[in-house]
């Protein structure tokens, strides 16, 4: 299937809108992370909407690329950009954590179709993506595999026993994204438990190691392009983010990692990203089909 | 061993609170807990992995910063530091969700914690389907079945805030390693202060002679309002609330069996291995009697609010009550 | 369901092969299994964690290097890397010691392999307190009681080589997660290659009406040398092979309650939530009657010959019939 | 309690015993490891005769230094260790791995009085090393912890996360030490999962990394004064060995990792290294004083 053709414009436009769906489901929902969604909003829009092939209408399209999300708590982010990538009408996104509806709190397969496989427990997300990547290659497949983990996840062992196994057997066919937001659920990364030097990490460990500005989207597309340029390497992108990127009430702030605002935030929220609660749930609850939602950039 | 204990609150006095109780986090009861120790033994220390608000360890971090030790996202090293600081002499507490507590680092409880037989003391927190809108991933409701398999380790079940501060006093007391499995959402509070508590020993909250109702967590509650409806239908049901699973209290089991004739279980936890499987070994392996269980039925959780939950996944004081009634024709058909 | 399956073999045709049963291992059953499916499906891969040998795989790598996969000394890895290559079409099968199978990627099986329901077969070598030598830490002994407590999971501890290898197969074409325990020293075939093998549908190897012995993996074998001396006794015992832990057939469970009154379970497993346990779940729930538990006391195993370990543990067929004259005692008494 | 105190010609003598008490308790028990125990031989002599402040007759001496084989399965080379040392009589090898006996086929604590804490699952090591650091630095113990790894054992994800760990609380009392034999059951090291560049990885953790060749009595006792000399950094020596050094037949191959010699290649193994299974099987049979055994070096 074509890719979708959007410009570097479009793409913010997009990211835009995802990150008030973000804020919109959150509010309705009144349960549910922040922090991590919104500082993975733009690398996510251009996964989404660039440098992945995949094809919501046919979800066991075999030529289609395969990602996961290793930080299930991310949900927010994932849900808000299946559906604007036309996974499902947008409208579900209200229904989020609800016990009624298919948007469970943590990524699940049998409740939302498009999700290949379940995650909510830390860490275990890239050793999915090795076998995924492994697998493909077995069956001759052309396929990439993307792995979204977070920066305080990185603490988790599993992840190094994954980035020794990707490294040794070659899975140039992988590309794993850090959000690099440098906060965590109990504070700052670095007091937690420092994770720095990461790119020497990753290095010790034989990857292409690319490092960006995780907000710019033209380095996103450049740095998306350099890993599927590496050859008989995995790549891993260093996204540098914010946490709670374009709120300013949450930016930079690690106690917006795992709550919603409330109704006044929201709007608060919602204003600074030029809409009200009003004008984007009558967007969301509107779009009742599922399909590329209308917006930047033309349609697939 | 203790029967009826006179400090039990019993049906009566129980009535009014049952109506309207005062509602109240597990969870604080664990940090309000750590404090106690924190002011009583030096050589208490608490661990956390990355959740230290969830698990309410701010309390004893905020009273006790340098017996404070924050260990990141990793579960497994967790488990092993706390074993490591055990050998040292002192008395670790770790604290993270009950799913990651008991599964992620179940190796580590099974080999350097419980075969090593060193005094680590688990926090599970979020134990149970009354998690709620985080779903399945986060609903702990195998530890029981776990961490009974695990020779050397003790599993404690508090009912309500003052018993999981009590839980995890006494904790500290018994010199190996042992879990206490807590909630995240308020729950009805059934006990006070000064009853008693002790691991091992069940509890009898309600007098009863014609079946038991056998439970543990939030469901000692759900089981108090089913014994009250129960009356009300001339049914006079018996009411333990079996705090911990291992050690189990057999005695009270068998008598509750031999007395009774039929027993209920109600737990917030998968039917396999769980309380009423551990009930049921009792049961078969002394006075054998039909037994009903109320539990989650070997299904994963999902997101959804408490009660709606507690529903969906019939572990409310209805579910018991039907449950009861089929234990009460089954014993009266044998 | 099968009660007495015509193609199992009866008491009479077992007494010769009872007294000097030919001796096979259970993980030679894994890795001629193995084998057979790579012959038979293409899709099915196998993962190992440094242990080609002592599982056996080496057999499938042998003759299918292109679908074996080696991740080194990583369980934890291995138990989602068989998840990932699920998702892309194909049938995994890991290989480990049970002891890390099932504790040390117990959050991966749970949380990626089971709640996503990916059909992942997990192979647990070196069940059971027979490991020998090697000692408590590679005895694992809890498997049952962990993989039960998991929803979508599916438990098989097979008696023999032939029943493992047909297990193993078996459980290629279950569409599901599922886990299949075998051991490491060689032990009595009783099984042949073409006795019938479901999983799910335990196999009665023996009629009997005073008491029913349910057991699984190598105590089957204690189990039919122990009917033979009740035999002797004037007792009549069955015999059931419930080779299924899970699902359970709950069926001839209250079948062998209601027809025998009496029953005794016998398993290489810490006494606690395992094959003991599932009947007994499934006992009080139907029939309750008198049981007897022959298992591993929630002890941690230690090194030692097999034999004098299965003795000095208590799992031998004389325990067996020791703990059946207990059960008749209390079904005579009741 | 006063060190040892032994020339690097006891040390080298020392270490022989210990080859030599190796073969001959496999070549009794029949069952057990040969290959890791016999290339951790040298460093653990090192260890056990000079570098560590322990107390076989006060085993609860609280300013004894602490030491723990993360890789339970080298038993023989603990045991042998521990017995040359005084622990126990050197008779009761010959009960290694027997139902009666207190010699387990893994590190028992509450079966071999000196253990300190059980092992046997792999990985698990450095963490309870971690805490035996921090709980010592806690108290304002001046002890040192000792963590002796195999490499094959790298490739456990929570060997990481307690490396993270350590260098987090800058545990400077701390020092693991990696048996670098190249082999594991499998087969080779890298041909299993590749653990290279090993130093890398670890300086990316922020250890203080020191090489060594591992069968080199004086290089060894020079790196582990290094060791002592890092501040706010945790040490991990690279000891580059040989599995199965001291037996031509069982160098370099990784086959002798789990299984002993039989009785024909003990009588050849003990040959090679100038005494008789019956000569030396008969010194240990006559040793039934725990004390540090007679030969090489002053007594403590
Ligand atoms: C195994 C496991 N342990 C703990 C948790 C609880 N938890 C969820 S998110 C999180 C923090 C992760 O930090 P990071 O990866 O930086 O994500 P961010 O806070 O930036 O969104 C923790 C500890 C979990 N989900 N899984
Ligand atoms: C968690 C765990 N997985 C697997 C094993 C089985 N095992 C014992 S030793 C070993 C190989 C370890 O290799 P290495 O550390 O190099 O030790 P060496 O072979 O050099 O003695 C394995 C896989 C174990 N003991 N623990
Ligand atoms: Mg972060
Ligand atoms: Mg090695």
């Amino acid at each position: 299937m074509p890719r979708l053709d959007m410009t570097v414009q479009d793409l913010k436009e997009r990211a835009l809108f995802v990150r008030r769906d973000i804020v919109a489901l959150l509010a309705r929902s009144q349960s549910g992370h922040s922090g991590g969604p919104l500082s993975s909003a733009d690398f996510g829009t251009v996964l989404f909407f660039h440098e992945m092939n995949v094809n919501p209408r046919r979800l066991d399209d075999p030529s289609r690329d395969m990602w996961h999300f290793s930080i299930g708590h991310v949900t927010p982010v994932i849900y808000a950009l299946m559906g604007e990538r036309g996974y499902f009408p947008l409208v579900d996104l209200l229904q989020f954590r609800q016990f009624k509806g298919h948007l469970q709190g943590h990524p699940s397969k049998h409740d939302t179709p498009g999700i290949e496989v379940s995650s909510g427990s830390l860490g275990q997300g890239l050793s999915v993506a090795c076998g995924m990547a492994l697998g493909s290659r077995m069956d001759g497949i052309e396929r990439r595999i993307y792995c979204v983990m977070g920066d305080g996840e990185q603490q988790e062992g599993q992840i190094w026993e994954a980035a020794m196994f990707a490294a040794h057997y070659k899975l140039d066919n992988l590309c794993a994204v850090i959000d690099y937001n440098r906060k965590q659920i109990d504070g700052d990364v670095q007091d937690v438990m420092g994770i720095a030097p990461l790119a020497d990490k990753w290095r010790g460990f034989n990857w292409n190691v690319i490092e960006a500005d995780g907000h710019d989207v033209a380095a996103l597309l450049k740095s998306f392009e350099d890993a599927r340029g590496a050859r008989g390497k995995p790549s891993v992108i260093l996204a540098r983010t914010v946490m709670g990127k374009g709120v300013s009430f949450m930016e930079d702030d690690y106690k917006w990692h795992g709550v919603p605002p409330n109704r006044e935030q929201a709007e608060q929220a919602l204003r600074e990203m030029g809409t009200s609660l009003e004008e984007w749930t009558a967007r969301l609850e509107s779009h009742t089909k599922p399909e590329v939602a209308p917006g930047a950039g033309r349609r697939s | 061993m203790t029967g009826a204990t006179p400090a039990a609150p019993q049906a009566e006095t129980l009535a009014p609170t049952l109506a309207k109780p005062e509602m109240k986090r597990t969870r604080e009861g664990f940090g309000h807990g750590l404090v106690d120790l924190g002011q009583k033994r030096a050589d208490v220390v608490v661990l956390v992995g990355d959740l230290s608000g969830s698990t309410n360890v701010t309390f004893f971090a905020e009273k006790f910063p340098e017996r404070f030790i924050q260990v990141g996202v990793a579960e497994q090293n967790m488990m092993c530091v706390a074993a490591g600081l055990a050998a040292t002499g002192k008395i670790p507490f770790l604290a993270t969700y009950g799913a990651f507590a008991s599964c992620r680092s179940a190796d580590q409880m099974r080999v350097t914690v419980a075969y090593t037989d060193l005094p680590v003391k688990i926090g599970g927190a979020h134990g149970g389907i009354s998690v709620g809108p985080d779903g399945a991933t986060h609903q702990a409701m195998e530890e029981i079945a776990i961490v009974r398999s695990i020779p050397n380790m003790k599993m404690i079940v508090p009912c309500d805030y003052w018993e999981t501060r009590k839980a995890t006093v006494a904790a500290a007391d018994d010199p190996h390693p042992n879990y206490i499995r807590f909630g995240r959402e308020p729950v009805p509070v059934v006990t006070g202060p000064d009853s008693p508590f002790t691991i091992g020993k069940a509890n009898q909250l309600r007098e009863g002679s014609d079946l038991a109702i056998i439970a543990c967590g939030v469901m000692v509650y759900e089981a108090l309002v089913a014994a009250q409806e129960l009356e009300s239908r001339g049914i006079s049901a018996r009411v333990l609330n079996m705090h911990t699973l291992k050690p189990l209290d057999a005695e009270a089991i068998a008598r509750a069996a031999r007395e009774c004739g039929a027993i209920v279980t109600a737990e917030e936890h998968q039917i396999h291995g769980g309380l009423g499987g551990a009930v049921a070994e009792a049961v078969v392996q002394s006075h054998p009697v039909p037994m009903e269980f109320v539990a989650v039925h070997d299904r994963f959780g999902r997101s959804g609010k408490q009660d709606e939950l507690m529903a969906a996944f019939g572990i409310k004081a209805p579910d018991v009550v039907r449950a009861a009634e089929r234990a009460l024709a089954r014993k009266r058909a044998r």
